[in-house]
Parts: C-alpha cells; structure tokens; sequence
C-alpha cells in the first residue's frame, strides 16, 4: 500500500511541466474534512457527528499502511484500559445466540431501527461454525478456536477483550470495538465468546 | 425421490476437508456468475435511458441533447471514462450525475431539488436519473478509463478523494479502506476489490455501474457510494455532494487505463 | 388435454398474426389467458405434479438440469432445463421449498428444441425439480441447489 | 404502459435462437413495501412466442419467475428476416407484444 502514497508523486515526476500538487497533505486532511461535513446530512439515528474521529480513527486514517510502532504500542495501552468486563464475571453465554449475533449484520445504520439489538456480523469476515459456506475473509478463520486453545480463563478474557476493543491487541485492526462502542451489549459479547469457546459449539466440532 | 438428497449428505459429511470445500464453493459462485452474463437486464433501462436524453422537459420545454458531458454539446459516445473532470461553467469538479443535474438545471429550467428528486429507482419507481446513467455508461462500452488531472481542482479532487478513502469513523471505525485496502480479500462470499490495486480498480470501476439482481435494478457510482457510507455507519451520503464526487475521481483514476465494461451484471 | 391446449393457442397465434396485418388488434390483444390456477397455488412437488395432469412422475437421466450448486443470491438463480426425452411436450420448473412450488410450465410444439432457460427465485436452499411431460408421461430430475447469504449483511 | 422487451433471435445452425429480457417487476405478493404493507402480486402469467403465425413456445408463469424476467429457447423453421413475435399478459391484464427480425447466424 505504500505505492499509493508515492503514486501521485511518481505521476509528478512523470508530467514535470503541468504537475504541482495543488495542496499538501494535512490541508488535503483539512479539506477533506470539511468536504466530508457538508456532503452528509443527518439521517435516523446516524447524525453528522458520526464525522466526528475520536484519537484511534483519526491516527489509523493518517497512517493507512500501519502506525509506527510507538505510537501503536501507546493506542494499545490506552485502549486495554478501556475494556470493562462484566460485574457478574461470566465471560461464557449460549453458543446458540453467539450463532445468532454472529450471522446478523443489522445495527447502527442510519436505516436500521435504534431500538432494536444489533449483530456483530462475525462472518461477513470470518469463517466460524462450517456449517456456515458463506463467510469473509477480512479476518482469520476462526474455525476450531476453542478447541485449540480451551476454555480457561484467560483465554476467556482474551476473547472478550478482544471483541469488547479489538484496538487493545492489535493497533488499526479493521475489527469494530463492539463493547467500547456501545455495538453489542456485555451479554452478547459473552454469548458470542461461547460461540468461540465451547467444545459444544458448532465452531469447535 | 430421497435419493437426491445423499450427495447433499455427503458434501455436508465431507466438509471439514475445508479447503476442498471452500474452493467448490469459489468455483460454484464463479459458475452462477457466468451463467448471469447472457442476458443483463440493464439494457431495459438504457433503452429508457436513450429515450430521457431525447425527451423534452422542463420550463424550457428542452431535451438533454445539447448537454456538454465533457467532450463537447451533445457528445455522449466515450463520456463516461472521462469522467469526473473539471467544468468551466459551472468551475466545479463533476462526475456524471451531478453533470446531468447541471444540464437539467441550466438546459431544462429545474431546480437542482427538481433535478434530484429521485436519484435512485425501487420497486416500481424507476429513476431518469439512473436509467440516464444505465444508458450513458453503456455508450462508453470497450473504451479505457482516462479521468482527466490537468485542472488544478481535478487534482485537488484526487488528493482529497484519497483521504476520504482512508477515513475512518463513525460507530464501526471504517473506512472505504477497511473493506477495499487488501488484495484478496472477500466480505461473505463476495469478492472485495483493493481499491488501492490498479487491476483490482479497474474491474471494480470498470464495472459500474451495475444491474443487481439482489435488487433488480441498475445502480450507479453514486449509489455504489451511498449505500457503502451507509453500511459503514455514516450519516446519509448527499446525492452529487463534493465528497463523493472527489472519491468518484479518486477511485476513477486509480482504474485508469482499465477497460470499461458496464453496466455489468452483479449479484 | 395438451394436444387439444396446443391446438387452440396455434390458431389463436394464426389469427393474432393475421389480425395484426390487417391492423384490428391492438398489441397484446388475442393472447392466450389460461393460466392454470391450481398448479400455481400447490404447495409440494406431488402436489403440483397431480394438478398438471400426472398420477405420479419417474426418475429420468434424460433430463438434465443446468444450474449453479450455490446460487450467490436466491433472488435471481439462472436454470435451464433440456429434456433427450422422445416426444417432449412440456418442462415445468418446482422449487420445492418455495411458497408456492410451481414456477413456470413452457408448451414445447413439435419443432421447438427441448429446452428452455430462465431465471427464478427461492426463498432458500432447496431442491429444484425439472418435470417433463413426454408422450403424455411425466419424467423428472431433481437438483439441490444452495441459495448463500451475501454481501455486508445489512 | 409496460416498457418494450429486448430479444434476440439470431440463426444457430438451423435453428433460431431466442433470448428475450422483460421489463416486469414479478411482485410475489409477499414483499412488503417501506411502510410495512404487502405489495400485491403483480406478475407476468402468460408468455406467447410466435413464428409465421404458429406458436413456437407457451409459457405459463408463477410469482417465482425473476423481476426483469429472461427466457431463452429455441426452434426450427425460421428464416433470417422473418419476424418472431412475443407476447406476455400480467396478472392485472396488463400487456405487451413486441417483435423482432431474425438475425443471421453464426
């Protein structure tokens, strides 16, 4: 991906006469902001502070082919302090309603009803239960991911962890927070750790 | 007649061979789409298309036949591939729709709401707009996509089109590029063009735009547009608004060179 | 019942053709209306078997069904159906898990190929059965085909 | 009025081949619209093909057929600039009939 930040250099260099670019890169930032506003307009619950980039959106937009490892190690940080795990501490639901979350794409979209819940849409990226033929492959498969890796405890955390702030583990992943954003609640988050964990799973036969 | 039933049995039984499995599948969503391409449905609606250029409308009573798409009055035949581009009369960068809306505004006497009003067709309801578009794009069939970046704002269209691609936000944290910055990658069963991958580009823009079948309708680059910010968890996209025209660019001319060939037929 | 159907609606296309030369009709007009209600409202494949003339209908390897395995969306699912059967007088397409299982029947004159090709919708995976009715029997092939659930899910 | 059909009829062999594309919505009848209303059904019943005033194929529809429907067949007898003429009539009596010239083959 860096080909594409050099592109329009390369491109200069290739038509030296006609060739300036018009702006540099954080007036381009600036400009496309602005433009992004006024192209919006509110619709059902999505209103135009949706624009708006908090610290992880807007350094992961600046940096498209990776941050540098500082400042990814400082996101991770801050986000690991983000997560809040269930007061009750039952990290494991029904495997059968993570199945449910999993194949459900609707929530937060600006036609989508506010007041009913929202999947997480696991296999629009991700291979889980083989039962499933039609999954993506944005992310890993996670076929058998319980099965190679148990149910303790930590292994519990870590999965919740990572579907409640997928930024914790690994800086610009291009997994939604689901928890920190308010996409799933703390009970489908645990429902969707047993999909992953228990032998009784689907993704674990 | 149960006997049909066994080789599903058996495909079901064999499946953990995952990667056989995930390769039959592969090849059999490959074979539907092949067994799509004898017949596009889009063609009804660029005939519709052709008729709209023709048909006169408006205050001015006036058809679009002397609208200039860029390559002079009336010139339609290889409009469309070089497009978006840079319009002295209007001194706006525009992509085809929102030069239509320029022609209906200033040809025919609407107003630019008037010229908007139903940007998109549903069941039932078809579009101008798109049947306009359906029919334009067709006429630049077998042509090389060539957007022009001679004009200062058709450049600065590009560069800011390129940072609305990788701008992340709303409650998903996605951008275009969470989708579209990889090669080989697939979003369910469907393939995902890496927009930022010049051959990539040029068959996704060459594609568009599109007859659905999910759908059964033709959909353009601006609906290609809207409905990806909507799924990204966006507000809604406004219709020939400047970001998607600077993302229509952006995307144009990482395809360029590329053959187009649309509107295609896409699930 | 089929040879005495195809007898009407050859003279109702002879006058048709005719009628349109001389300029009387209006386009459309003339046209064949029986639609045969029963077989469109059955529910199962014996069913719309029954309400098309049949007792029952046998297995055939003459007839092939020329589909995807996986269609990439349940909205549009191409499928062409060609029958090596002597004699073939009509193909009829059932979507068995569909709300209503019958969803066409083609009248295939003699000298008209065996074969038809269309594009048809299933509410999901099912079963699509191809039956023929050939010198006044009724033949069958049957195929799963997998309808996927697509795209970003929204 | 229902927009004009696109065929082809083109010689294969001895044989013409036809592919047609309707413009036709095919409403199951099922679909509800944006308010939550069923839409009626509202589709193509009967389709006519038909060549030198004898009909080459019939077809009786359901609401399973496609929106925008396509049909392709073929048959023998036809002759390139002759004419294959195709009707189709809905639910609601609504109509269409168009028709087109036999193309040489391939």
């Amino acid at each position: 991906m860096n080909f594409d930040i050099i592109a329009p250099a390369a491109l200069c260099a290739a038509m030296l006469s006609a060739c300036a670019t018009p702006i540099s890169d954080a007036e381009a930032e600036r400009a496309a902001v602005g433009m992004l506003k006024a192209s919006f307009k509110p619709q059902g619950q999505a209103g135009v502070d949706r624009l708006n980039q908090d610290e992880v959106q807007a350094l992961c937009s600046r940096y498209p082919n990776g941050l540098p490892k500082d400042l990814a190690e400082k996101l991770e940080k801050t986000q690991l302090a983000t997560i809040r795990y269930p007061a009750s501490g039952k990290l494991m639901g029904d495997w059968r309603e993570g199945e449910r979350i999993a194949q459900s794409g609707v929530g937060k979209q600006f036609n989508d009803d506010p007041k009913g819940p929202s999947g997480g849409n696991c296999y629009a990226c991700h291979r889980l239960s083989p039962r499933e033929l039609s999954f993506g492959t944005i992310g890993p498969s996670l076929y058998q991911f319980g099965k190679q890796r148990g149910t303790g405890d930590a292994v519990q955390r870590y999965a919740y962890g990572k579907i409640y702030n997928s930024e914790a583990f690994s800086a610009c992943s291009n997994m939604p927070r689901f928890g920190h954003n308010g996409i799933l609640t703390e009970e489908q988050i645990a429902h969707l750790v047993a999909l992953l964990l228990d032998p009784d799973s689907p993704v674990n036969k | 007649m149960r006997i049909d039933r066994l080789p599903a049995m058996m495909l079901a039984a064999l499946l953990p061979c995952f990667v056989a499995a995930q390769q039959d599948t592969q090849k059999e969503i490959e074979r539907y789409r092949q067994l799509l391409q004898d017949g596009n449905p889009s063609e009804l609606f660029e005939a519709r298309g052709a008729e709209h250029w023709k048909a006169k409308r408006g205050p001015k009573n006036t058809s679009l036949e002397q609208c200039d798409l860029g390559l002079g009055a009336g010139v339609v035949k290889g409009a469309y591939v070089r497009l978006p581009r840079y319009f002295a009369d209007s001194d706006k960068v525009e992509d085809l729709e929102s030069r239509l809306v320029t022609c209906m505004v200033a040809l025919q006497g609407l107003t630019p709401e008037e010229a908007k009003r139903r940007p998109y067709s549903g069941p039932g309801q078809p579009s101008m707009m798109a049947d306009l578009v359906a029919w334009i794009a067709s006429e630049s069939r077998g042509m090389k996509i060539a957007p022009p970046q001679s004009h200062p704002k058709e450049r600065l269209a590009y560069q800011t089109g390129e940072k609305i691609f990788f701008y992340r936000a709303g409650t998903h944290d996605f951008a275009c590029a969470t989708c579209h910055g990889e090669d080989n990658k697939r979003i369910r069963l469907q393939d995902l063009p890496n927009l930022t991958n010049a051959g990539d580009a040029q068959r996704a823009f060459g594609s568009w735009p599109a007859y659905r079948v999910s759908q059964g309708e033709v959909r353009s680059m601006q609906w290609r547009l809207y409905d990806c910010f909507r799924q990204q968890r966006f507000p809604e996209m406004q219709f020939t608004s400047d970001a998607s025209v600077a993302l229509t660019m952006f995307l144009a001319k990482r395809a360029e060179g590329g053959t187009f060939d649309a509107p295609a037929i896409k699930r | 019942m089929d040879s005495k159907r195809r007898e009407v609606l050859k003279t109702g296309g002879g006058v048709l053709a005719l009628a349109a030369v001389a300029g009387i009709l209006k386009p459309g007009e003339g046209l064949a209306q029986e639609w045969n209600k029963a077989a469109f409202d059955t529910k199962s494949v014996a069913d719309t078997v029954k309400a098309l003339g049949g007792s029952g209908s046998t297995p055939s390897g003459a007839i092939e069904i020329t589909a995807p395995d996986i269609a990439e969306n349940g909205a549009v699912v191409p499928i062409a159906v060609e029958s090596k059967l002597p004699r073939t007088q009509a193909i009829a397409i059932l979507i068995e898990k569909n709300p209503n299982t019958l969803s066409a029947e083609f009248e295939i004159p003699a000298g008209t190929d065996p074969f038809v090709s269309t594009r048809v919708k299933m509410a999901e995976t099912s079963n699509v059965y191809a039956l023929v009715t050939a010198d006044g029997k009724y033949f069958h092939a049957v195929k799963e085909i997998k309808v996927t659930i697509g795209g970003c899910g929204g | 009025m229902a927009d004009p059909m696109r065929i082809r009829a083109n010689m294969t062999g001895d044989k013409v081949e036809v592919k047609v594309l309707m413009a036709h919505e095919m409403e199951t009848g099922l679909r509800k619209d944006a308010k939550g209303n069923l839409v009626p059904p509202h589709f193509i019943r009967n389709v006519t093909v038909t060549h030198g005033g004898k009909t080459v194929l019939s077809a009786q529809w359901g609401t399973s057929i496609s929106k925008n429907p396509f049909m392709h067949f073929r048959f023998k007898g036809g002759k390139p600039g002759e004419k294959v003429t195709i009707s189709w009539i809905d639910n609601k009596g609504d109509k269409r009939t168009d028709e087109a010239t036999i193309a040489g083959g391939s």
